[in-house]
């Protein structure tokens, strides 16, 4: 675990990147990227989750391989959800 | 740890305290084990008697015994109460929750204090499910297929579906406890490559358990919601897909299956290698695939699905990816009769619960070849056939694992001996009870009759009366073992330490072990199974 | 005794034949790995009993043999997979000109209309050696049509359509029955399927004092509900040109392409707004609630009549595109 | 429970008997929640999955759903919960140091956080309710058909897209709650100074719970409230 303790200016960095981001992410939504849209919300969001993760719950700095590897189950599990069901819904058209 | 017999004298967890506060309060993964035992053996025959009123009615062709609406909540109970409370507990809330630290040489699970949480969360959820029988019941299958769940069973669904909900935080409860237990508490010396085959199917269990139960507990919610709060998710009339509620439901209950069988199949691995005395042929094959079937039974969900509706190509996807799951399960069954080859072969009342589990799960596992099969599961979808070949495996495959095990730990559970007579005559009357009650469900099936038919055209009634004669033989098979166990905590013969002669550490200390299970902290310097270091039991209980 | 007791369903559609041939095929591997590997158990059992002074022989296992018996069963099951498949497309794909018969489920009943007209419930009157395509919905819950004898079947939803189809190869009386659990009577949710020689059926046919085709009851329901106002022969419509429309793929505002069938048909009347066509606005009322499930597959028939199919269509009724609706067949 | 002739060892009264020693037991707490984390993906994996579909379905009515919700509270909800995540992560700082006072401090403000999050939720809600637009019989969306005549709007699948966002907000905001209480139990204990540098497990589990409850709601933000805001031609 996170024996080494960051400073807390680091943290306050991490936030104000945050922030940012949320106005970011706001306001492009105004902005006619056309499909585009979708893809830089579902960007942003993840980049804030990834700084969460890793910063905050300090999974970056962590000297244990297993947290990483739970984390990698969680999202593929839910990539397998996602994906084997829409291979289902994507392809009811053509049939 | 040498000595046995005077053990009766020993302090060992049961008899440590006594008392009802120490029984409901205990953080001891032990005690735990019996105080589920205990449960889910009620549940098991309020289960078993539901199938009992079912396999009666259907004795004839007209509904005679019971209304129609009465038949439906029947098999929908029958469904839910050996599923949910039943059958997912069994093998890892009872033998895995005792066995587990036992085996790896720890002093408990990671968690005690969740342990007894979870087995509270079980006992509510089973509480309400209890009171949703008496009040009226539920009469959606145990699929609670929507619109039907939704919209128009006029029973108590919501309910229902509350009480598997919390059931289920109680399975993922378990599961977590296993995983951390597994990975954080072996003792020195017990690497991954010494694991018994028993904690890697357990450990491969967990997985499905942590990763799909939670996509039950979800799908069911919304049901609840829906009923309740007029939310309109699967709702058709409002467009939306009734296939999604089933794509969520089987991403759960495909896996769910394994949830029930790697456990029987955890215990096969243990019994067979202890009664051939010989090292489970493929150690690392058997241990994978455990963790294969864990992860490919996520793959193949939808071949519940193949006449729903879904798209053409998505059916074919999840067929060939069905063919893949078959694979390691037809691994472990080569393997445990490989192991037979040269072995040294005692035909005790586990060993013949291991092969009858080995005969009907293949059984089982060919007939899902079947249905796994496009062209075939279009006519036997939804007939006896799938009856059958679920039974093959959850009630031949799962529930002879069960008992198997708990005869084979019996001794270390309780510190007796069952009496060995009876119970090979009941492992003789489950398997030719069980086989007279389903194997004629087959040839239902492809004949054509429909499940969940309350009453039947007349030219199945044959085949019918079979499978009733059959189930009764098969109800006094599972009320024996009841019997028996029951007489041997007071009257049967005293166990010693290690009366099969077994490898395992859990037979490295006393029976019944300790409140902490072992005097000293066991430092492990073998391999599992190494039977060649153990002398052979001196023909305690193999007499012929 | 025996007569009650048969332990083989009939066959009597012209793919029944490959399902039984892929059955027997399974039955047998089956038998096969069974008898191999309960008689190796029983060999082992009887040889390798446990005897006074005998020890087991520790064998650590072969990665040749669990090879072996792993790639061996995966090409088994490739072969049962592709065989399985081949069938299954089969099932899945109604032949062109097939005649049609559209069928709503509701609990606990099933009514059948054929496109010719005549209605049935709980019985459905097929000749030997046509194709028919079943074209399904459901008014409630989900229930699922099948015919054992013809080895069909398939789950009937609400809210849209699924298809089967089938040609049946032998006279007889069929069991019809829902398979999928649909509520109380769900065990009386059962019919028959009745297949008759080609005369019989004409006969049948002409003896039911037929309201006309469905198509036709699809047209008055059509004009009843003012459709040709904006749906012309011509291109001065405020919707798009119905005729010719069926089965063709359609631009979308959206710049999606579909495929104009029997679902997308269906939305078109009920939501209109879901699907707009390019170039045209969305203008058209939701129907939804309005026409129920039976005149709403009278429509579906009615726009699918005015694409004539294009190959032999033998029973099918020739109806004039939209524009000259005057004339009926 | 703990008292038994083994674990008569010498350790704090934080480690359980059945543990070989403390950083067995952080390492096995760490793990546990991490898995318990895994869950709950899937459990809010289901919802995503019915999201994604009705969305590629109905994009029309999702898009009119997410303009009529009001973007500058989800906006400032957003930054409320990223906020307290930032709390969260220093009183973790805090625990590791030893300092109580502050660490009592930051708990209570993510506990304020928390409250802000949920009461902006509730106004939120209630003006749904005030529109009609909850899911059920009363549900009405005729002012969406009137603010946006440009995308079509079947009322029915506009219920599909409010049941969702109920169904996914209600069961984050129930995380909230859940997160709020074991954080009231935290600066209890904080404030009795149970935790010290060597032991904080507690205090770090609580972290990792919360940060994940905020995580979900960084996707959920553009997934309900950014569907389709640009201009309307």
């Amino acid at each position: 675990m996170s024996e080494h303790i960051m400073s807390s200016k680091f943290y306050y960095t991490i936030w104000i990147a945050l922030l940012c981001l949320t106005v970011i992410t706001a306001a492009v939504s105004f902005v006619d990227l056309g499909p585009l849209n979708t893809v830089v919300a579902l960007v942003i969001a993840t980049i804030k989750a990834l700084l969460v993760v890793l910063f905050f719950m300090h999974v970056k700095y962590t000297s244990e391989k297993l947290t990483k590897i739970v984390i990698v189950s969680a999202i593929f599990w839910l990539f397998l959800l996602l994906a084997l069901s829409m291979a289902d819904y994507a392809t009811r058209l053509l049939s | 740890m040498a000595t046995a017999a005077i053990s009766a004298e020993r302090e060992n967890y049961l008899n440590k305290e006594y008392g009802i506060r120490s029984w409901l309060l205990t953080t001891d993964h032990k005690r735990i084990a019996l105080l589920y035992l205990a449960s889910i053996t009620f549940f098991f025959f309020i289960g078993g008697f539901f199938a009992l009123l079912i396999r009666l009615e259907l004795l004839t062709p007209a509904g005679d015994l019971v209304q129609a609406d009465t038949y439906n909540k029947l098999f929908s109970m029958h469904g839910q109460v050996m599923i949910f409370f039943f059958l997912i507990p069994s093998i890892p809330a009872v033998l895995g929750n005792f066995l587990v630290p036992l085996m790896i040489g720890a002093k408990d699970l990671a968690f005690p204090r969740i342990n007894l949480l979870s087995w509270y969360l079980y006992i509510i959820a089973g509480t309400i499910y209890l009171h949703c029988i008496v009040t009226g019941g539920v009469d959606t299958g145990w699929t609670f297929y929507t619109p039907f769940s939704t919209a128009f069973s006029n029973t108590r669904v919501i309910e229902a579906g509350i009480s598997i909900f919390i059931a289920g935080f109680s399975s993922i409860l378990t599961g977590l406890n296993f995983v951390v237990t597994i990975h954080r508490m072996r003792a020195p010396g017990m690497t991954w490559s010494r694991l018994p085959l028993f904690i890697w199917a357990m450990y491969a269990t967990s997985i499905i358990q942590l990763l799909g139960t939670p996509v039950l507990a979800i799908t069911l919610l919304l049901v609840v919601f829906e009923r309740a709060f007029n939310l309109g998710i699967f709702d058709p009339t409002r467009g939306g897909d009734p296939l999604l509620f089933q794509h969520l439901f089987w991403f759960y209950s495909h896996p769910a299956v394994y949830i029930m069988i790697l456990p029987a199949m955890a215990v096969e691995s243990e019994v067979v290698a202890c009664f051939t005395r010989k090292r489970i042929f493929g150690y690392n094959f058997v241990a994978m695939s455990s963790i294969a079937i864990a992860v490919f039974g996520f793959l193949v969900w939808a071949h519940h699905m193949f006449v729903a509706g879904i798209s053409l190509y998505s059916a074919l996807v999840f067929s060939i990816l069905s063919y893949l799951v078959a694979v390691p399960s037809a691994i472990k069954v080569f393997n445990w009769t490989a192991t037979m080859y040269k072995g040294s072969i005692s035909f005790t009342t586990p060993m013949l619960y291991a092969f009858g589990f080995i005969g009907l799960f293949t059984m089982g596992g060919l007939t899902g070849l079947f249905l796994a099969c496009l062209g075939i599961d279009v006519h036997v979808h939804d007939t006896y056939f799938v009856i059958a070949h679920f039974h093959y495996i959850m009630v031949g495959g799962a529930v002879m694992g069960y008992l198997g095990g708990l005869h084979f730990w019996w001794p270390k559970i309780s510190g007796r001996m069952y009496p060995e007579a009876w119970g090979r005559l009941a492992a003789l009357l489950v398997f030719s009870g069980f086989n007279l009650t389903f194997f004629p469900q087959f040839i239902l099936g492809y004949m054509g009759m429909p499940r969940r038919y309350w009453q039947y055209p007349p030219e199945f009634q044959v085949l019918n009366v079979l499978s009733t004669a059959g189930s009764t033989i098969l109800a006094i098979g599972y009320v024996l073992p009841m019997v028996y166990f029951l007489w041997s905590m007071r009257y049967g013969k005293i166990a010693s330490d290690n009366p099969w002669g077994a490898a395992g550490l859990e037979w490295k200390t006393s029976s019944p072990p300790p409140t902490f299970n072992f005097d000293e902290e066991p430092e492990v310097t073998w391999e599992a199974y190494n039977y060649e270091q153990i002398p052979a039991p001196a023909e305690v209980n193999i007499e012929r | 005794m025996f007569d009650n007791f048969p332990l083989w369903p009939v066959r009597a559609s012209a793919g029944a034949g490959n399902v039984d041939a892929l059955y027997i095929f399974l039955v047998a591997l089956s038998a096969f790995m069974c008898v191999a590997i309960f008689t190796m158990i029983l060999v082992f059992a009887t040889m390798y009993r446990r005897r006074r002074g005998v020890e087991a022989e520790q064998i650590e296992g072969s990665s040749a043999l669990e090879i072996t018996w792993s790639i061996i069963p995966l090409g088994i099951f490739m072969v049962i997979f592709l065989w399985g498949a081949v069938i299954y497309f089969h099932e899945r794909t109604p032949p062109q000109g097939a005649s049609e018969v559209y069928v709503v489920g509701k609990q606990w009943m099933w009514k059948l209309q054929h496109e010719e007209g005549p209605r049935e419930i709980n019985e459905l009157h097929v000749p030997v050696g046509r194709d028919v395509k079943l074209i399904m919905t459901s008014q409630d819950v989900i229930h699922s049509f099948y015919v054992p004898a013809f080895r069909i079947k398939q789950d009937v939803l609400p809210g849209r359509y699924t298809t089967a189809w089938f040609r049946a190869t032998r006279p007889g009386v069929y069991h019809l029955f829902c398979s999928q659990y649909c509520g109380t009577m769900h065990s009386g949710m059962i019919g028959q399927v009745v297949v008759m020689e080609p005369a019989q059926y004409q006969a049948w046919l002409s003896g039911g004092g037929t309201t006309g085709s469905l198509a036709a009851s699809g047209e008055s329901l059509f004009q009843q509900l003012g459709c040709p106002t904006c749906h012309r022969s011509d291109t001065q419509g405020r919707g798009p040109i119905l005729s010719g429309i069926f089965g063709k793929p359609v631009q979308l505002e959206d710049g999606r392409i579909v495929i104009a069938d029997e679902n997308y048909i269906r939305e078109s009347i009920l939501s209109p707004s879901a699907k707009i066509v390019s170039g045209f606005k969305p203008i058209m009322p939701v129907f939804q609630g309005l026409v129920g499930e039976e005149q709403l597959n009278a429509l579906v028939a009615y726009i699918k009549s005015l694409s004539p199919a294009p190959s032999g269509a033998a029973g099918k009724t020739s109806l004039t595109p939209a524009g000259t609706r005057s004339q009926n067949p | 429970m703990s008292d038994s002739p083994i674990a008569v060892e010498q350790h704090g009264p934080e480690l359980l008997h059945h543990f070989v020693d403390a950083e067995q037991q952080r390492d096995a707490a760490s793990l546990g929640m991490w898995l318990f984390l895994a869950t709950e993906v899937m459990f809010f994996g289901g919802m995503f999955c019915a999201y994604l579909i009705y969305r590629y379905w109905y994009y029309n009515e999702f898009a009119a759903g997410s303009r009529s919700l009001d973007i500058y509270l989800g906006t400032i909800n957003t930054a409320v919960l990223i906020c307290s995540s930032l709390t969260v992560a220093l009183g973790v700082r805090a625990a590791q140091m030893g300092k109580r006072k502050l660490l009592v401090v930051l708990l209570l403000l993510t506990i304020v956080f928390g409250f802000a999050f949920l009461a902006i939720k509730g106004v939120e809600w209630y003006d749904k309710y005030k529109e009609h637009h909850i899911p059920g019989n009363a549900f009405n969306v005729d002012d969406l058909v009137k603010d946006y005549p440009q995308i079509h709007i079947d009322p029915r699948h506009e219920q599909i897209y409010f049941s969702l966002y109920f169904a996914m907000t209600g069961l984050h905001a129930l995380h909230m709650i859940i997160g709020v209480g074991i954080f009231m139990f935290l600066t209890y204990y904080a404030w009795k100074g149970r935790y010290t540098p060597k032991y904080y497990t507690p205090i770090e589990m609580g972290g990792l719970y919360w940060h994940f409850v905020d995580i979900v709601w960084i996707y959920l933000f553009p997934l309900l409230y950014l569907i389709d805001r640009k201009p309307l031609r």
